[in-house]
């Protein structure tokens, strides 16, 4: 299917090509130089009109956009203001030809209608302010594939060490020799956030430690089809590891979709059952802060991770160890060395290794770009395929 | 063979969300899966109260841990439910009345928890314990300064740095966070939709 | 003295809450002030692109919080909405949160009671509609079919604001006070990036520095981070003013200044325990 | 007395047992969390109902305007499977609905995030080293792209943090610790102004309640 993505490319650029019409000048309007074009990566039924005004005229009250297709009468489309200078028609049969002209309006009389335009409105295949994003999304969906690919055949692929995650273990081993519950949090959104999928996929691991020490989970969730994919989650993991017996589905609530009443009940939830670790991973906002530090306060081990910027600093503060951006999304493949997620993070890799390389060159051409020419075009290509409209 | 269909439809719907934002003529179909999905996620809802009233239901019954307060919380869901559905949200009426003056104060006031957290973490974790610990102290420290009247009074440069700071290494420091969690964000997105990572079904493998 | 010093470390954290507690009701109690300078920056950015446009041009203004964030933003939407409004610039304002609709009409109908402006001919309130980005990108094409009527169950053909306005791209530009999500990244993603309309906005200063590199590449015009922005834009758009009203933010930065310095003192102590007791470790070694 | 009275006192009380969890956990707190937790649960489901599955779903399903759009069954039926997972033998229909929301989420995320996240930060970074001119913004706009690309070696999970790339891993780190206090630093403030805003609501709205001007 992904491979389909490069074609369209070369059937966007044959398609993608515009009629449009420029009036010709009426020196008589208040007016001038109406042009009408079809509205660019849309999915049809858009005409973009632009004009200039008379510069030396008085202005008019208001102008009325009036449009006419295939030579029906002309009916007024809508009122635009005399310091307008672009309006963009929708809503149109795509395929048609429509004919527009502009009235200006003084004193409830109608002054002379500027020249015509027309335009007709098509269909576009593929959006041309994107191309570029789209080539380069392809190349590194297919770098991740390959490696992918790679890791699944047997390939040795080497992970570096990532604290926070060696500690799980000992964090999970620490709940169970104390008698105390793990506690699982799984962020405060749903489950079409991808930080909310890594974190169930992480949660997977924790559940099979858990079961496999015997320690109780609890999983108190901010969303329904999260508590609802948790539950299958650690259930699996209980009966991958031979433990079904230890599952408890009444472990995995729901509290309530508001942040902060579920901050008040998961901060109930650490001072009541003081669980001896901790986990936050996921999608977190202001409430990061108000749980790090209860869970702080009743001397759990603490392991967070989350990829908003705005959040880390606080659980770099209040946690033990903090998983920062991409190692949340490293963490599943960290944990089961699974040669088909490891092999994922290896194509990771190289779509990092190439934005470096991509920024560098960049820097580097546009810095000497302002002394000599050649280098500054280079700058300007790699500016033009990054810029995504 | 259980996870085929859903795999299927994962498959499609997220080729579709990919699709559209590269194929103008395409998004209306987007549009309408994505509506879609905000319908079917809103279901959901249900299912949460439910465990939500059998949580509570279930420790009145067996009188576990702080049983007493249950009953609070179930009425205070009805309250909401039954005022809503009889008389409706419109403001003024007693759902709306419940929320601005009670929801929204306790919102405000577990927010507003944060400032003493703040503080807290501050003290404990600002400890110049080692030279990275350090520059995070300092960079901190500088740009509190500058946030207040009192760093301008101090020195007239501070706001500056502060400025500075939030400015040139900050957002160094936020844009490799965000590119580096978008390349984890895309590769789990394409293991999602090319159905390599299936755990979230309940079936690993 | 030593081990003094080195408790201070480990201070109960209740005291550390009793003091801040202390911090802000002091100073508001007396009602302690404080001046505010101006310097270049994002605050000042936004202003002066909202100062730049012509008269008649039309400001979509998000609502997009709610009131647990109301002591930051509100103030914001007070004194833009006094700006756009002295400056006769339209607005047309909706909610990508529930409770910004109220919120919005507080204020818009605030400042334009206060200048003599009318509903409908210099604003109009859209309402709330659930979507966030999604939603946005709906406007994209179409705006009243996303909002056939106002927040009141006016139908948006007879409003006259509205009459110019068709699709997002017939906006001059687009402010969004931003409390989380949807708010600012969904503007910025979903309408400035996809129609390339100016960007502006004003969020809780938690949020301020991940926006930073959106200023950084042009993605958003200006910015208003918390209580510090709303002070700043409050001086701002009274400079020349006669008898300007009363702001909010303003008296709320000395309890700030008082809390703010009080942390700074916390953390100072913090380390001044920290090292005696490293010096006093290092020296029985 | 009257509503707007009880409603500020309401809002006070409530407040202050939710505070009261700063000193320790007790039966004031654990009253406002149990109510706090049922309230906004009961919410929810409201605001769900009137503002998504109303207008979005029933509304189209059985337009005002007559007939039936028998397609907008579909997402009812996902909807509904969702529902049924309380019914043990059916739970497997949810998966579906699961399908249905991941796969949209991941595709929409996927190409917004690669745009906005990836792509225009990229394009941000690209800049000539000379811009602004004078020496002290070559050094500013070189802490930037060194920052941002040591930043993502310190990202990188394939290669030991050994040698050179251990070196500059360590300078990423760094740069992100600085960002990291920057960014604490500047948020202090927020959270400050939060906590004026309540005491400003118990100060200056619940306390002349009771006769008391500051």
């Amino acid at each position: 299917m992904l491979f389909v993505l490069p074609l369209l490319v070369f059937a966007g650029v044959l398609f993608a090509q515009s009629g449009g019409v420029t009036s010709e000048e009426n020196s008589g309007s208040f007016v001038q130089s109406l042009t009408a074009e079809d509205a660019r990566n849309d999915a049809g039924g858009g005409i973009d009109l632009t004009w200039t005004v008379a510069a030396d005229a008085a202005l008019p009250d208001s102008m009325v956009l009036e449009r006419s297709c295939e030579g029906e009468d002309w009916a007024p489309v809508c009122t635009l203001a005399p310091i307008d200078s672009r309006k963009t028609d929708g809503e149109l049969e795509n395929g048609q030809e429509y004919s527009y002209r502009i009235v200006p309006w003084t004193d409830g009389t109608a002054g002379q209608p500027s020249a015509l335009a027309a335009a007709v409105p098509i269909k576009q295949w593929i959006n041309s302010g994107r191309i570029g994003m789209l080539i380069i999304l392809t190349i590194i969906s297919l770098v991740i594939f390959y490696y992918i690919e790679q890791g699944k055949r047997g390939k040795d692929l080497y992970i570096r060490r990532i604290a926070g995650l060696t500690a799980v273990e000992d964090a999970v081993g620490r709940a169970t020799e104390m008698g105390r519950p793990v506690l699982y949090i799984p962020g405060i959104m749903d489950m079409d956030d991808i930080q909310t999928i890594a974190s169930m996929v992480i949660l997977g691991r924790v559940a099979m430690k858990t079961a496999e020490y015997g320690s109780p989970l609890l999983v108190p969730t901010c969303r329904s089809v999260v508590m609802s994919v948790a539950q299958e989650i650690v259930k699996e993991s209980y009966l991958q590891v031979g433990r079904p017996d230890a599952y408890q589905r009444e472990s995995i609530n729901y509290i309530t979709d508001d942040q902060f009443g579920y901050a008040a009940g998961v901060d109930g939830i650490m001072v009541r059952q003081k669980p001896a670790a901790i986990f936050m991973l996921g999608t977190f906002y202001a409430e990061s802060l108000i749980l790090a530090e209860t869970g702080r306060s009743v001397g759990a081990i603490q392991i967070a991770g989350t990829a908003m910027p705005s959040q880390i600093p606080f659980f770099i503060a209040a946690c033990d160890y903090t998983l920062i951006g991409e190692e949340l999304f490293a963490a599943s493949a960290y944990l089961s060395k699974e040669p088909k997620l490891l092999g994922s993070l290896r194509g990771q890799d190289a779509a990092k290794l190439f934005f470096m390389v991509v920024i560098v060159l960049g820097v580097l051409t546009a810095t000497l770009g302002e002394a000599w020419a050649p280098a500054a075009k280079v700058a300007e290509f790699l500016k033009t395929i990054t810029s995504v409209e | 063979m259980r996870l085929a269909i859903p795999l299927m439809i994962t498959f499609v719907a997220g080729m579709i969300m990919i699709f559209q934002f590269f194929v103008p003529a395409t998004q209306s179909i987007g549009e309408t899966l994505q509506e879609w999905y905000m319908i079917v996620a809103s279901f959901a809802i249900f299912l949460g109260s439910v465990n939500l009233l059998y949580v509570h239901t279930h420790r009145i019954r067996f009188k576990g841990r702080n049983w007493k307060y249950s009953p609070v919380t179930i009425i205070g869901f009805a309250a909401m439910i039954i005022t809503g559905l009889v008389f409706g949200i419109e403001p003024g009426k007693p759902f709306d009345y419940m929320f601005t003056q009670m929801m929204v104060p306790m919102g405000a006031t577990m927010f507003s928890l944060l400032a003493f957290f703040v503080a807290s973490a501050a003290f404990r974790a600002f400890r110049a314990s080692n030279w990275r610990a350090t520059l995070l102290l300092i960079s901190a420290f500088v740009v509190m300064l500058g946030r207040v009247p009192i760093g301008a009074m101090i020195w007239g440069k501070i706001p500056l740095i502060s400025e500075w700071i939030m400015q040139y290494p900050n957002m160094a420091g936020q844009r490799a966070v965000m590119i580096g969690a978008a390349m984890g964000m895309v590769a789990t997105s394409l293991r999602m939709i090319f159905g390599i990572e299936r755990s979230y079904l309940g079936g690993a493998d | 003295m030593s081990t003094f010093i080195e408790k201070l470390g480990n201070i109960d954290r209740r005291i550390i809450f009793i003091v801040m507690a202390l911090a802000v009701i002091i100073p508001l109690a007396v009602r302690l002030t404080l001046p505010i300078p101006i310097d270049e920056g994002p605050s000042k950015n936004m202003y002066d692109a909202v100062d730049a446009l012509p008269p008649g041009s039309t400001v979509l203004l998000s609502f997009d919080y709610d009131p647990s964030t109301m002591p930051e933003l509100q103030p914001m939407a007070i004194a833009l909405a006094q700006q756009l409004m002295t400056k006769d610039i339209k607005i047309v304002s909706l909610a990508l949160w529930p409770m910004g609709v109220s919120l919005g009409n507080e204020a818009l109908s605030y400042v334009s009671d206060s200048l003599g402006r009318e509903e409908y001919v210099d604003w109009v309130n859209l309402g709330y509609k659930t979507g966030g980005g999604v939603l946005i990108v709906r406007m994209g094409s179409d705006i009243k079919s996303v909002f056939p009527e106002d927040y009141s169950g006016k139908s948006v053909d007879e409003i006259p604001v509205m009459d110019e306005i068709n699709m997002l791209g017939d906006f001059d530009m687009i402010i969004s006070l931003s409390a989380g999500d949807p708010g600012i990244p969904a503007w910025v993603m979903m309408a400035g990036d996809r129609y390339d309309i100016p960007i502006g906005g004003g969020c809780t200063a938690v949020s301020a520095p991940q926006f930073y590199p959106y200023l950084g590449t042009g993605q958003m015009l200006g910015l208003l981070g918390g209580l510090k922005g709303a002070a700043d834009y409050e001086t701002m758009v009274r400079i020349g003013v006669d008898d300007p009203p009363a702001g909010t933010a303003t008296p709320g930065m000395a309890a700030q200044s008082v809390a703010h310095l009080v942390i700074m003192l916390f953390i100072i102590l913090g380390n001044i325990s920290y090292l005696a007791s490293k010096k006093r470790k290092g020296g029985a070694k | 007395m009257n509503w707007t009275v009880i409603g500020i006192w309401l809002g006070a009380l409530l407040s202050l047992s939710l505070y009261s969890f700063l000193y320790k956990d007790n039966p004031f707190y654990k009253f406002a969390e149990h109510l706090f937790v049922g309230m906004s649960a009961g919410y929810w489901v409201i605001y769900t109902i009137m503002n998504v599955l109303i207008p979005n779903w029933w509304n189209n399903l059985v337009p005002a305007e007559g007939g039936m759009q028998p397609i907008w069954l579909i997402p009812g039926f996902l909807g509904l499977f969702m529902v049924l997972r309380v019914v043990p033998k059916l739970s497997g229909l949810s998966r579906m609905s699961l399908a249905l929301i991941v796969g949209t989420g991941a595709g929409l995320s996927m190409t917004a995030m690669f745009q906005t996240n990836a792509l225009a930060q990229v394009n941000g970074t690209i800049i000539s080293l000379g811009q602004g001119g004078g020496w002290f913004n070559w050094v500013s706009n070189i802490i930037v792209v060194a920052g941002v690309v040591c930043g993502l070696v310190y990202f990188f999970f394939s290669k030991a943090h050994t040698g050179i790339v251990g070196k500059t891993a360590n300078v990423g780190i760094t740069i992100l610790m600085v960002a990291f206090g920057a960014s604490f630093g500047y948020t202090v403030m927020a959270r400050i102004s939060l906590l004026i805003g309540q005491t400003q609501f118990l100060l200056f709205d619940w306390l002349p309640t009771m006769g008391i001007h500051l």
